[in-house]
């Protein structure tokens, strides 16, 4: 039987394209070695479980490597060359050293809770990965709830960082967990809802079925919804506190954020489990904007989850050029962005993508007319209401900084004596 | 579909775990981690509706409950004066004993009373998809006045938390 | 308008302005600077400040120099408006300094105003929160004094190393112990 | 009933990525404000005014690079300007160019040093400070190449300059200033200067009034970012600086996006002054020859720089002796610390963090 299995793997592993024809073969095997039915079940399951659980380790160790090198050359530095060739051992060492340094705990931390924090934080992480398409129809589970899933397991990110945030116990870390649960709470709303429009133009929350509406309509979403994904994008990356959101861990403010206590395998892990919420998030990007395993022509010859991987790092490489370059908001100019921008325009996406499918249904135009005729307006619309918001919302500041003044000799106004420094003289404790 | 065997075992373990959960958020000293294990709970209460393959009922609930709620419990919790973040005794558990004795014996007796069939229907099929007719085809007026209500209770809150603000300013 | 070239206003100058509205706060007048009484030390610094021709509106800087007689504060007044820079002397008792504080009238005077406490000792009144800036608050003595870890004879630290003393007589008392040999 | 929340007291420092050097500010905190603020200094006290009281004028020069390490330059000609002057001795044509160049030099590295870290503070993940490093590195090679230090340059003397250039000095500095500077400059222009975000988070932010600024004593791009045009290489030109044409770029609000502004454009200044001084270089001696042990007569001296954070003052006191009797520094970095109450009290941590910036305080100077 094993020598079966390995030949499947081995000669054909060219065909093995998809999820579907390994599971066939294991059923045919199983069936002819006559075993108990649920053993399909439990090893078809086990091969999606080993599959995803080692691209995640095997993402987590490249994404150190690549997210240090690219920031490394935005810097106009080299990024690590040491280890390895290029450098690609790094990730390696980095990992060695982690887990070889010693886990320290606050004398006062609550411990069960303590520890419970970063395994709870990359959980919904891994989880998120068991929804997604790979291929023509290699899912590990293709819920027909999938979009809800996503949230749902992103959801809880906030509840783990609270864990991590309080008990610790440390002052820094509390404000850490607080503001980052503040930001976390309100952008959930612009990201449910933009999903929302992507669902309503596609008719089902099936990741797989959303996908293969982009194939039978030979158009990617974003071009059906470049709104969507312009609020989808910042909106996660702010989920994520990613720059220019990353006040979780604002170094410079409050050193650290929520995991400033953490040190060893579990600060590794949190920083193991950000990594993981980014390539799933890109993931989650390229399934529902990008077209997923499907691009054109090209998933005929190219195996589908290769272009598909190919999309993840793309994305990814968005969300470490943003790292790299933009510097960080305050935690209330972000609130108020969430609130002020994101969610109204999520909404007015929402009632623009009803009335459109409204329309469409009604209507009854072919799709080689609605098509086009949406990526249009939706492109126009998209540009309007950013531009709009723009005009409206941004505060006064002169749209060009106001030029210095050149003064080719020294002018000093007479001023009047200031106020007296008696005045200031009770308050004063410097 | 698994054979029975499967669905009782796992039923089983959720079903402990969620009671476990529950009697823990009674039992437990700090007041925090009874949070904590009241969002376990949720969590196990949606494993449950897993177990009756309604999957849009479980996710929604972990979305819901395990993500919002648990969350704005621990917001009480923190905006609670560090004093009293005890779990202390009260001087009532005595009558609240009595009580929860006589609910689980109301239980107790329906669940033996009532003559349980195996409902013969087919396999549920996908219900995210029927749960949207329904609301919004033959209960399209309680979903709505539901919505004003939630909306209503929003405005509440935020005129009652502006109000607020004015003393202090 | 303001001179091309900052111009230092010679001391007489400054010594007559001050004395049109106060006779007798100068008491001493040199070509480069004005020793002012300690007494009236602090309207005549209200004067220079809100007068119109001195402008001293901004306290270039201010320091001590110990003239083992006795303390003298120093202070550099500037007006940026007309560029002109003069210097004021408060000289204060050798043992006990004590100085009017001018925190109220310049506010750049504060931290200076603790250095000069810290590292010289000079007292100054009216300073609201007069605490050593650089220095931890046990420290014993002020440094930059010239009879600090000196002979009691207070002779000046200068050029010339300290003589070969008893250990303990000068100072040794905050070297640790060595802990080899153990005194 | 409203949430009783008593205030926190934060340590912002002594030892944290943002301030610069050991420089700690106690912030009580109420929520996300600051209510008061407290500032701990003296971790890098070494009391250089009591050494110096106990070496000779020459041996005293390197306390000088010592003391703002970003800026050595300056803090050497700021100390020989004092002793020339109370000496009464004459700096040959040639030196005071040379001068004048190495410390314009000097400005722009500090400059770029201190819009680097500034932006950082506004969180931008060391991309900018990168940047500014690498021109940064291209001064300070043509530092090496003349006086063999990078920071600690040592290389005025009273008198005039230590060495003469050397030869491949002047093409190289031809080759930094003209052609590669400039477009460095532009590249910072379009970075930093239209970014929105960086405008979010230092628009309005440690603002300082005019009359406050005067009052506190403040120079440097503190004091022109509130609108005041001073500049001390215009008001009390030293050295050949009365035969340069360039102007000082003064801000309008004072708050800590103007101070950013202005650094560019001194900078850019800076280029224009260094043009002018190679252009009229003439040759001659680099250093009247000064006795080692220099004994000026009895007296005091103040002189005071320009230095990229303010006005460098020197106050030397001699008796005759070959060591100084007395000799104080006028540091900028502390005195223009004196606002930091009315700047921060009132805003958040982060903004606290960002005026700290701005200021571009040298913890060396600021603790002597």
């Amino acid at each position: 039987m094993i020598m079966a299995l390995l030949t499947i793997i081995t000669d054909n592993w060219w065909d093995i394209r998809d999820l579907s024809n390994l599971s066939h073969e294991i059923e045919k095997l199983i069936g002819d070695a006559n075993g108990p039915a649920w053993l399909i079940y439990v090893v078809s399951g086990l091969l999606g479980a080993i599959g995803i659980v080692s691209f995640i380790g095997g993402v987590a160790v490249i994404n150190i490597w690549v997210e240090r090198r690219v920031v490394g050359r935005m810097q106009s530095r080299l990024g690590p060359n040491r280890l390895g060739p290029f450098g690609l051992l790094q990730p390696v060492a980095d990992a060695i050293k982690l887990m070889q340094k010693e886990v320290l705990m606050p004398g006062t931390a609550s411990g069960l809770i303590f520890t419970a924090a970063p395994i709870m934080f990359t959980v919904p992480g891994i989880l998120l990965m068991a929804v997604l398409p790979w291929g023509r129809n290699m899912t590990l589970a293709s819920l027909d709830v999938g979009v809800l899933f996503l949230l749902a397991a992103s959801s809880l990110a906030a509840l783990a960082v609270f864990m991590a945030g309080y008990s610790s116990d440390n002052k820094y870390a509390l404000f850490g967990s607080m503001r980052v649960i503040a930001m976390l709470v309100s952008y959930e709303i612009p990201i449910v809802i933009s999903l929302l429009g992507v669902v309503l133009f596609a008719g089902t929350m099936d990741l797989q079925g959303i996908v293969l509406f982009q194939e039978k309509y030979w158009a990617f979403m974003i071009l059906l919804q470049p709104l969507a994904f312009f609020i989808y994008f910042i909106s996660v990356s702010a989920e994520l506190n990613r720059t220019p959101a990353d006040i979780a861990e604002a170094e410079s403010e409050i050193v650290g954020g929520y995991h400033t206590e953490y040190s060893g395998m579990k600060f590794g892990l949190f920083y193991a489990a950000e990594l993981i919420n980014a390539v799933v998030v890109s993931a989650i990007i390229s399934t529902l904007f990008l077209g997923g395993w499907w691009a054109y022509k090209l998933d005929e010859i190219v195996p589908g989850w290769m272009i598909y991987i190919g999309k993840i790092y793309g994305v990814y490489f968005l969300f470490v050029w943003t790292r790299g370059t933009l510097p960080r908001f305050r935690i209330d100019q972000l609130l108020a962005f969430a609130w002020k921008w994101m969610t109204p325009m999520a909404i007015l996406n929402l009632i623009l993508v009803a009335a459109e499918v409204l329309v469409w249904d009604e209507s009854g135009w072919s799709a080689g007319v609605m098509i086009p005729a949406f990526v249009v307006i939706n492109g126009t619309l998209a540009i309007a209401t950013v531009y709009a918001f723009m005009r409206l919302l941004a505060p006064k500041f002169e749209r060009f900084p106001t030029a210095l003044r050149f003064y080719s000799n020294i002018d000093v106004p007479s001023l009047p004596a200031t106020a007296d420094g008696a005045a200031r003289a009770g308050t004063q404790t410097v | 579909m698994i054979n029975d065997t499967g669905i009782v075992v796992a039923f089983y373990i959720l079903a402990a775990t969620t009671v476990g959960c529950a009697l823990m958020v009674a039992f437990v000293r700090e007041l925090v981690q009874a949070v904590l294990f009241l969002a376990l709970a949720f969590v196990g209460i949606a494993g449950i509706y897993i177990v009756l393959s309604a999957d849009f009922v479980a996710v929604v609930q972990v979305l819901i409950y395990a993500g919002a709620v648990a969350v704005l419990m621990t917001f009480a919790v923190m905006l609670t004066p560090a004093a009293d973040r005890k779990n202390s005794s009260t001087a009532f558990w005595a009558p609240a004993a009595v009580l929860a004795g006589l609910v689980l014996v109301i239980i107790v007796f329906v669940s033996y009373d009532t003559n349980w069939q195996i409902a013969n229907r087919p396999q549920f099929g996908a219900t995210a998809a029927a749960l949207g007719e329904a609301l919004l085809k033959p209960y399209v007026v309680p979903f709505e006045v539901a919505s004003v209500l939630l909306m209503t209770a929003m405005v509440g809150a935020i005129v009652l938390t502006k109000e607020e603000e004015g003393e202090d300013a | 308008m303001p001179h091309a070239v900052t111009l230092t206003l010679p001391g007489q100058q400054v010594a007559d302005r001050i004395r049109t509205r106060l006779p007798h706060a100068v008491r001493d007048v040199q070509p480069g600077y004005v020793v002012l009484e300690p007494a009236s030390a602090l309207e005549v610094m209200a004067f220079i400040r809100d007068d119109e021709q001195l402008d001293g509106k901004f306290l270039v800087q201010m320091c001590s120099v110990d003239q083992v007689t006795r303390i003298d504060v120093v202070y550099h007044f500037s007006s940026l408006a007309q560029n002109h820079i003069f210097e004021v002397k408060v000289p204060a008792d050798h043992e006990q300094p004590v100085v009017p504080s001018i925190s109220p009238l310049w506010v750049g005077a504060w931290l200076q105003e603790r250095e000069v406490y810290d590292l010289m000792g000079v007292v100054f009144e009216g300073h609201p929160a007069l605490t050593r800036l650089f220095l931890w608050d046990a420290f014993p003595g002020h440094p930059l004094r010239k009879d600090f870890m000196s002979l009691p004879g207070g002779q000046k630290t200068g050029l010339s190393q300290f003589p070969k003393q008893v250990p303990g007589q000068t100072g040794q008392e905050f070297r640790p112990p060595n802990p080899g040999t153990g005194q | 009933m409203p949430i009783k929340s008593e205030p926190v007291e934060v340590n912002i420092g002594p030892q944290h990525p943002s301030t610069h050097g050991v420089f700690r500010m106690v912030a009580r905190i109420d929520g996300e404000r600051i209510v008061d603020v407290k500032m701990v200094v003296g971790y890098l006290h070494r009391s250089m005014e009591k050494l110096a009281e106990e070496r000779t004028f020459t041996q005293n020069i390197p306390f000088t690079d010592r003391m703002d390490y970003l800026a050595a330059m300056t803090g050497n000609l700021g100390y020989c300007l004092s002793v020339e002057k109370l000496a009464g001795i004459e700096v040959p044509e040639r030196a005071q160019y040379l001068r004048v160049i190495f410390s314009e030099l000097q400005r722009i590295a500090s400059h770029c040093m201190a819009t680097g870290a500034f932006i950082n503070d506004c969180g931008a993940w060391q991309t900018p400070v990168m940047y500014c490093f690498r021109d940064r590195e291209k001064v300070l090679d043509l530092f090496e190449m003349t006086c063999g230090a990078r920071l600690t340059t040592n290389y005025m003397r009273i008198g005039g300059v230590a060495f003469d250039i050397p030869d491949e000095f002047l093409p190289a500095l031809d080759r930094l200033v003209n052609d590669d500077l400039p477009y460095r400059f532009e590249e910072y222009e379009q970075l930093l200067v239209g970014n929105e975000i960086i405008m979010m988070r230092a628009r309005d932010v440690g603002v300082v009034t005019p009359e406050m600024a005067i009052n506190a004593s403040l120079t440097g791009p503190m004091l022109r970012s509130a609108g005041i045009a001073w500049d001390t290489r215009k008001a009390d030109p030293y050295c050949v600086y009365d035969r340069m044409t360039f102007d000082i770029p003064v801000g309008y609000n004072g708050d800590a996006y103007d101070r950013m502004l202005i650094r560019i454009e001194e900078m850019k200044q800076s280029l224009r002054i260094i043009r002018q001084a190679v252009h009229q270089l003439p040759d001659g001696p680099h250093k009247t020859d000064v006795p080692l042990a220099i004994r000026p007569p009895a007296g005091e001296a103040y002189s005071r720089v320009e230095s990229p954070k303010g006005e460098l003052g020197f106050y030397v006191v001699s008796d005759g002796g070959p060591a100084p009797y007395r000799w104080h520094v006028r540091a900028p970095s502390l005195i223009n610390l004196s606002v930091l109450k009315e700047m921060t009290v009132g805003q958040t941590i982060a903004d606290a963090i960002v005026t700290l910036g701005s200021i571009d305080i040298n913890v060396g100077e600021l603790d002597r």
